[in-house]
């Protein structure tokens, strides 16, 4: 693609060797956990410094160190040689280190402007808000990063990709000598990604040093001069972009080979599971139909807000459609709510893990029976061992990283957590399984993991749907692929004759095949 | 002549739709009838949270249908002062030619009475007096004399122990004139009469029966040698005796209390309960009323307009009828 | 008009308020008139004075249960220590007690960490029992009658205490509107974690709302009992809840982020005019409790339908 | 250490309190004086059981002194009129209405709980008022009747009060560990959304703990009946804000998602032996509401510093 080879080109303007933020030695310790011990990482000022590990790995910790939310317990941080310790995100604010958050950190009901400039709002007579300076400069920070949208816009009616922008605009405001990015492109489309590291190229030329935290090997070979990896809190070495490869940090960074790419081979298709028909839900979506068979994997592929995500929560019963229909094995059936949905052989693995699928506070084995507590009661009574032995058979089976069934699923890592998920839903034997984002913020690892699962369970008859907006995991996971546009399919696809270039054009709505 | 409405049981035959409704047909008829009335307003202290204040406002607004050339006003205030106070400045507003007040307490309602006063409204005080300070601002009081009720109870006590013994008393909610007067009469008159009997111990009983049951059972709990009660209600003194039953100790105590409510009544022929003052309802709207409307009148009327509140014991209890409430 | 047109679907309260308005004034002929709309301000600020600081506390997400208690020890110290330290002294003394209890909620909220209700919660009894142990149960009168007089005064034809009310209601829209410290209520309640990282002192931030709170609580206390010459140990059971029904009227967001000034003037309004219009339409008391409550339920069920758009059942 | 106080805090400061206040005075310790703080308990205490849940499902119900008025003047009232056994029934029949509108406006309406039931409050006030027109009720004849049985009598000398609430609180205890309904509660209030993503019916089960807090309220309506034989219109007021009280010392979050029956058992028992041990030690009624006070701070902040491993929170 061409933006690779401009940025490749980048590379060549020699980033000066001095290193402006240095860490020796680091180490953290939270109770029972060592997240970082002995971590070193130093980073020059127009760099792009990928920060690669597995979940649990310590990138987040390290990085809240460096943005001064937590103390390191042993170790030096070196801001242009000087020993600086940062107790607070607005200390580590005034030496110029700012972070980015992979969870936005903003007040949604509140202006852009008044975001951009949250806890340093321009003030006039020391007490008063200067809202004409506010929203000029604002203005000004939007206009440098081509944003849209207006400095007065309530920011809670942006949409994610631009909520995003905001934060950066964010970090803008103080003339950051480091910007730590965690996971920016989480919720954000391939067409959003071309935006950000534009702004991110921005930043390196005028001379800011960027920490870029990213599960995705493409994007951290696409944009980084020199990537740190991480394992289990403990530092793995630092290597030049261009003189490294993926294999090289992949191995690094999980300790292991990953098994080579999935293999396809047609399925073998079984009955027809679900069908849906003129499906629509006014200023959604509309006029949606295709069907599922039993052993296949379909993708639905489209940027965020193609309308992907309110299909599924329909077809599960929790919106209530204004036209269309939806047949499950060949029946014609009203799915008023998730019960009714579950009863009809459905399952449905949300969006968004920490949300929607899971209920933090209560132990493993308790999530992992919650979609269908009644078949493990007799007369209202839980039969526990019986819940027991189908947790620990998923346990196994799904390789979930638990210390037991009585341990909250809160303490465990993003991948285990989805794992969990993936358990309570095929603990329901289901007919038709759809998986909303199944991988985000989820490490290689696991992410390869999920994929296999996604396969072996198609093997066993199950109907799959995977709602992705990763062009490379709907590749390797589906047998069709139906690329979604403003609420409408633009196109469906075989595996078999799918190009990336097409498949951008359908979710962009360039529709000429 | 009678013009109002009443509210309460026009709403139960309209049900709560027309409720609006109804009191704007209510006030259309007073104000067709407004030319040869006096219009009084009263604000009490809360009805509802007794019967004997439910019972005085139905008998205030029987006696108010009953007279030839009253139009009345009936706020309640639902025992806040700071509601009360905006109420008697709403009856000022409204111009009412007398206003009745029962006092949520004593001392607070004072500055507001001044109000009415310095707005050329004569102030009735009804069933509980004010402070000292606000006597020369009002026309009259109207009510039962509660330092009377105190020692008479003390009387019916030191007759019933013998001159000697051990009581506890539950007096009412704290602040309200009725409580302290009826506290101050009994414990002033005790020691005159009986030296030797000894107070153990007072706590409020907030005139509230389940709340009087729970501190007897405290009491009962902490002293083993409880001669006498004195509640400053029947409605306390029962719940004194419940208490008191419950232990098994009911035989071994005297009851004395104030205000006599059917229910102490039935529990005194039935020989549990030893003493109180019989204090009508009724009569003391009506006295109320009748005050007001003299008043209005420009008629001369006596300051403290006491109505009698005899005391009533097993011995009498017949010659009383049983209270309504 | 435009303008118009969206204050009013941004502020519905109002609508609420003129209807009212319009209704009784067809309906008594004591309603519409200057001196009865002078006696709802009066009316009002009590409860009002109190919501002005609660509006910054539930903006903030906190709420402040302890607001009763800490008027009615206001106003037994300002009205008991009038002998021992003189009026200005024992009002003096009665606003720094507001100021003690709200800076002690701010701070136990602040280092606990726990939650506000609960904090509030727990002073709301306590306080009340500082309040009995100091009176020792009893009601204190102010013998000097220039504290009543001050109570029942009025400047340019209004009372002094809607004065009052009025000039810290437009100052309390001011600073929440236009000031920093303003902003960043919204931004604490919006997103605490967010605030804290951007460099907010959201800690110090709550305790200076809960001291606001504390401050007006205890304001309006001493200026109810000048209107009483009075204080009585009693004083101000349930304000904590008329107070929360009128902010929430108002709009403000009991999740924290959201609210106005303006909003909860509107809701005081809306309980002083519907009190003021059922007392002159003799509306008997026992319906009035079930008007009120079936009111705030009405207006939340309306709101909820308009404000929030239609999704998700989640 | 910090771990220990927030795990085992409320049974530390039970034992605490009956630490010391038997050491202050002697009659603290006896079986008759234990008896009476456990009745004494039991009417705050069988309300807060069904409270329990409401707040376990993350919602609150500020409802409950109200309704418990409502329930036992309407008890009362009855019993005189259509004999013990009906009035019970219609008594329960319409308490528990009064509990599915605040189920119906809360589960399926989605309001918020604080402020519906807030109106409720009110409104049941009124309610209440209107039906009994403003006065007291009375059972007539109080020894004749077997409606004593649930405040005035004893089985094995324990009285019934005591037992209604001990035997409530098992199963109810029981309910909320060992049964599907009590996990789908924790699961509501632990996440509205994962709960209604996994086909729990959110609106259901938030209205049935609605019905349950009415339930107990019903119970403790029958006891505080039955022992004063006889009602008033304010009989329970505030008790919502003491219920609330005995919940949160038991350690149930407001957050919704965690809590536990026995331990708002303690916390109830808690509360009444504070208020007998101050009042047997001779202070002022009052003084119990500074040492609450103290006390629900103390045990939530402790609570939450184990949760967060440390004592002071860092905003």
């Amino acid at each position: 693609m061409n933006t690779q080879t401009e940025m490749k080109e980048s590379i060549n303007s020699q980033p000066e060797e001095k290193p402006l933020l240095k860490l020796k030695n680091v180490s953290k310790s939270f109770p029972g956990v060592k997240a970082l011990d002995g971590v070193e990482l130093d980073v020059r000022a127009g760099e792009v410094h990928a920060l690669l590990g597995e979940n649990g790995a310590g990138k987040s910790t390290l990085m809240k160190i460096l943005a001064g939310i937590y103390q390191p317990d042993g170790g030096e941080v070196f801001l242009e040689d000087q020993l600086v310790h940062m107790s607070s995100p607005l200390e580590a604010r005034e030496h110029g280190v700012l972070l980015i958050h992979q969870e936005l950190s903003l007040v949604p009901d509140m202006t852009v402007a008044e975001n951009v400039f949250l806890g340093n709002i321009p003030r006039f007579a020391n007490m008063f808000v200067n809202n004409r300076h506010l929203n000029e400069r604002c203005g000004e920070i939007l206009t440098r990063l081509n944003c849209k949208f207006k400095p007065t816009e309530k920011l809670g009616n942006l949409s994610i990709a631009n909520q995003q922008m905001v934060e950066i605009a964010r970090a803008l405001v103080f003339q950051p000598k480091v910007v730590v990015f965690d996971e920016p492109t989480a919720s954000l489309t391939d067409y959003e990604k071309v935006v950000l590291f534009g702004v991110i190229r921005e930043l390196k030329e005028s001379g800011t040093a960027i920490v870029y935290i990213s599960h995705r090997m493409d994007e951290i070979f696409e944009l980084s001069d020199r990537i740190s990896v991480l394992r289990d809190g403990t530092y793995q070495g630092t290597f030049y972009t261009r003189q490294t490869n993926e294999d090289e940090v992949t191995q690094r960074m999980i300790g292991r080979d990953l098994d080579a790419d999935i293999e396809h081979q047609p399925p073998e298709l079984g009955a027809k599971a679900l069908e849906v028909s003129g499906l629509g839900i006014d200023g959604l979506y509309s006029d949606i139909s295709f069907d599922v068979h039993a052993g296949e994997v379909v993708g639905f592929y489209g940027l965020v807000g193609a309308g992907r995500t309110e299909i599924m929560e329909t077809i599960f019963g929790l919106r209530k459609p204004d036209s269309g229909s939806v047949q499950i094995n060949g029946q014609n059936l009203a799915i008023n709510s998730p019960s009714d949905a579950i009863d009809h052989g459905l399952g449905l693995v949300p969006e968004s893990r920490k949300e929607q699928g899971l209920v933090l506070g209560m132990s493993c084995k308790d999530n992992t029976t919650l979609a269908n507590i009644s078949e493990f009661t007799k007369l209202g009574w839980i039969d526990t061992s019986a819940e027991r032995k189908v947790f620990e058979e998923y346990m196994d089976k799904l390789r979930i990283k638990c210390p037991g069934w009585e341990y909250s699923t809160l303490n465990l890592s993003g991948g285990n957590q989805q794992k969990v998920v993936i358990g309570k839903w095929l603990s329901t034997s289901p007919k038709i399984l759809i998986l909303d984002e199944p991988t985000r913020g989820i490490d290689v690892g696991s992410k390869s993991e999920i994929h296999h699962l996604i396969r072996e369970l198609a093997k066993t008859g199950l109907a799959v749907i995977v709602v992705s907006s990763e062009m490379p995991e709907v590749l390797t996971v589906s047998d069709r692929i139906i690329a979604m546009y403003d609420g409408r399919i633009t196109r469906c696809f075989d595996r078999s004759e799918v190009t990336e270039d097409t498949l951008i054009r359908a979710i962009t709505g360039q529709t000429g095949h | 002549m009678k013009v109002q409405i009443n509210p309460i049981r026009t709403f139960q035959n309209l049900g709560k739709v027309s409720l609006l409704a109804g009191s704007i047909i209510s006030l259309g008829l007073s104000g067709m009838a407004q030319a040869e009335t006096f219009r009084i307003g009263i604000t009490q202290n809360n009805v509802g949270v007794d019967s004997y204040q439910t019972t005085y406002e139905q008998a205030f607004e029987d006696a108010a249908e009953e007279a030839d050339n009253v139009d009345v006003v009936v706020l309640d205030a639902g025992g806040d002062v700071a509601r009360q106070i905006s109420q008697v400045r709403n009856l000022i507003q409204q111009q009412v030619d007398v206003i009745i007040i029962w006092p949520t307490d004593g001392q607070a309602v004072v500055p507001a009475i001044n109000g009415a006063r310095n707005a050329g409204i004569p102030v009735v005080v009804t069933n509980s007096n004010i402070a000292e300070a606000g006597q020369p601002l009002i026309a009259s009081f109207s009510g039962p004399n509660n330092i009377q009720q105190g020692a008479y109870a003390a009387e019916m006590m030191c007759n019933q122990l013998g001159g000697e013994g051990n009581i506890v008393q539950i007096t009412g909610q704290p602040g309200y004139t009725t409580a302290i007067e009826r506290q101050k009469g009994f414990e002033d008159r005790l020691p005159e009469v009986c030296p030797d009997v000894k107070i153990l111990d007072t706590q409020p009983g907030d005139w509230n029966r389940a709340k009087a049951q729970r501190t007897m059972e405290d009491f009962l709990t902490r002293y083993d040698n409880i001669d006498g009660v004195y509640a400053a209600d029947d409605n306390m003194g029962v719940g004194a005796l419940n208490a008191a039953k419950s232990e098994d100790r009911a035989g071994e105590i005297i009851f004395i209390g104030a205000t006599n409510f059917a229910v102490g009544y039935e529990a005194m022929a039935r020989g549990e309960y030893h003493g109180s003052v019989y204090q009508s309802p009724a009569e003391d709207a009506r006295n109320a009323l009748n005050i007001a409307i003299a008043v209005a009148q420009g008629k001369e009327v006596d300051k403290m307009s006491y109505f009698d509140t005899p005391k009533i014991t097993q011995e009498n209890m017949d010659e009383f009828e049983k209270p309504v409430f | 008009m435009n303008r118009i047109i969206d204050l009013v679907k941004r502020q519905p309260i109002w609508i609420f308020v003129f209807i009212c308005v319009v209704f009784f004034s067809f309906s008594s002929p004591y309603f519409f008139d200057i001196r009865n709309f002078s006696n709802i301000l009066v009316q009002a600020s009590t409860i009002g004075l109190i919501a002005l600081g609660m509006t910054f506390v539930m903006i903030n997400g906190n709420i402040d249960l302890s607001v009763g208690a800490t008027l009615a020890l206001a106003a037994s110290l300002a009205v008991g220590l009038q002998p021992q330290l003189g009026i200005t002294g024992a009002v003096l003394v009665g606003l720094l007690s507001g100021i003690v209890i709200g800076a002690l909620n701010g701070i136990i909220a602040w280092k606990t960490g726990v939650d506000a209700f609960i904090v509030t919660l727990g002073a709301m009894i306590g306080v009340r029992g500082l309040v009995f142990i100091y009176t020792g149960e009893q009601a204190f009168y102010a013998h000097d009658l220039a504290y009543s007089d001050f109570g029942a005064s009025s400047l340019f034809g209004m009372p002094v205490l809607a004065l009052i009310f009025i000039c810290l209601t437009i100052i309390a829209h001011l600073v929440l509107k236009y000031t920093i410290h303003g902003r960043n209520v919204f931004a604490v309640g919006g997103n605490r974690v967010a605030a804290k990282e951007a460099g907010i002192r959201v800690g110090p931030h709550m305790l200076l709302n809960f001291i606001l709170i504390g401050f007006l609580a205890a304001l309006s206390g001493i200026l109810l009992s000048t209107q009483m010459g009075a204080s009585t140990p009693n004083l101000g059971r349930n304000y904590e809840l008329w107070t929360i029904t009128a902010v929430v009227l108002g709009g403000t967001r009991l999740t924290g982020g959201f609210g106005s000034i303006i909003g909860t003037l509107g809701g005081v309004l809306a309980i002083a005019i519907l009190r003021n219009g059922m007392n002159l339409l003799q509306v008997p008391s026992f319906y009035v409790l079930i008007i009120l409550g079936s009111i705030l339920i009405i207006v939340l069920f309306i709101d909820k339908r308009f404000a929030e758009p239609q999704g998700v059942g989640a | 250490m910090l771990q220990f106080f927030g795990k085992h805090g409320i049974s530390v400061a039970f034992v605490l309190c009956v630490v010391i206040f038997s050491l202050s005075t002697q009659k603290f310790l006896s079986t008759d004086n234990f008896l009476t703080v456990v009745m004494q308990a039991s009417i705050i205490g069988t309300i807060a059981l069904g409270v329990t849940f409401v707040v376990i499902g993350g919602n609150l119900d500020l409802s409950v002194g109200s309704l418990l008025s409502f329930a036992t003047v309407l008890v009362v009232d009855l019993h005189d009129k259509v004999g013990p056994g009906t009035a019970i029934l219609l008594m329960f029949v319409f308490t528990l209405l009064i509990g599915s509108i605040n189920g119906y406006l809360i589960g399926y309406l989605r309001l918020n709980s604080l402020i519906v039931t807030l109106g409720m409050l009110s409104a049941i006030q009124g309610i209440t008022l209107v039906y009994s027109g403003g006065k007291n009720v009375d059972i007539s004849d109080q020894t004749n009747t077997w409606f004593a049985f649930f405040g005035r009598e004893a089985l094995f000398g324990v009285p019934v009060p005591a037992i209604i609430f001990i035997v409530l609180g098992i199963i109810l205890q029981i309910v909320l560990l060992k049964t599907g309904f009590g996990r789908k509660i924790f699961a509501i209030g632990g996440n509205a959304t994962a709960s209604l993503f996994s086909g729990l019916r959110r609106n259901r089960l938030v209205f049935s703990t609605y019905l349950l807090s009415a339930f107990t309220t019903g119970c403790a309506a029958l006891i505080l009946g039955s022992r004063v034989m006889g009602s008033q219109n304010n009989v329970g007021e505030g008790y919502e804000l003491l219920v609330l009280a005995g919940v949160i010392l038991g350690g149930t979050s407001l957050l919704g998602g965690s809590g536990s029956i026995a331990r708002t058992v303690i916390g109830v028992l808690i509360l009444a032996m504070i208020q007998n041990g101050l009042l047997l030690l001779g202070f002022p009624y009052y003084t119990q509401w500074l040492v609450t006070w103290v006390v629900i701070i103390v045990a939530v902040w402790l609570d939450i510093a184990a949760k967060r491993g440390k004592l002071f929170s860092t905003y």
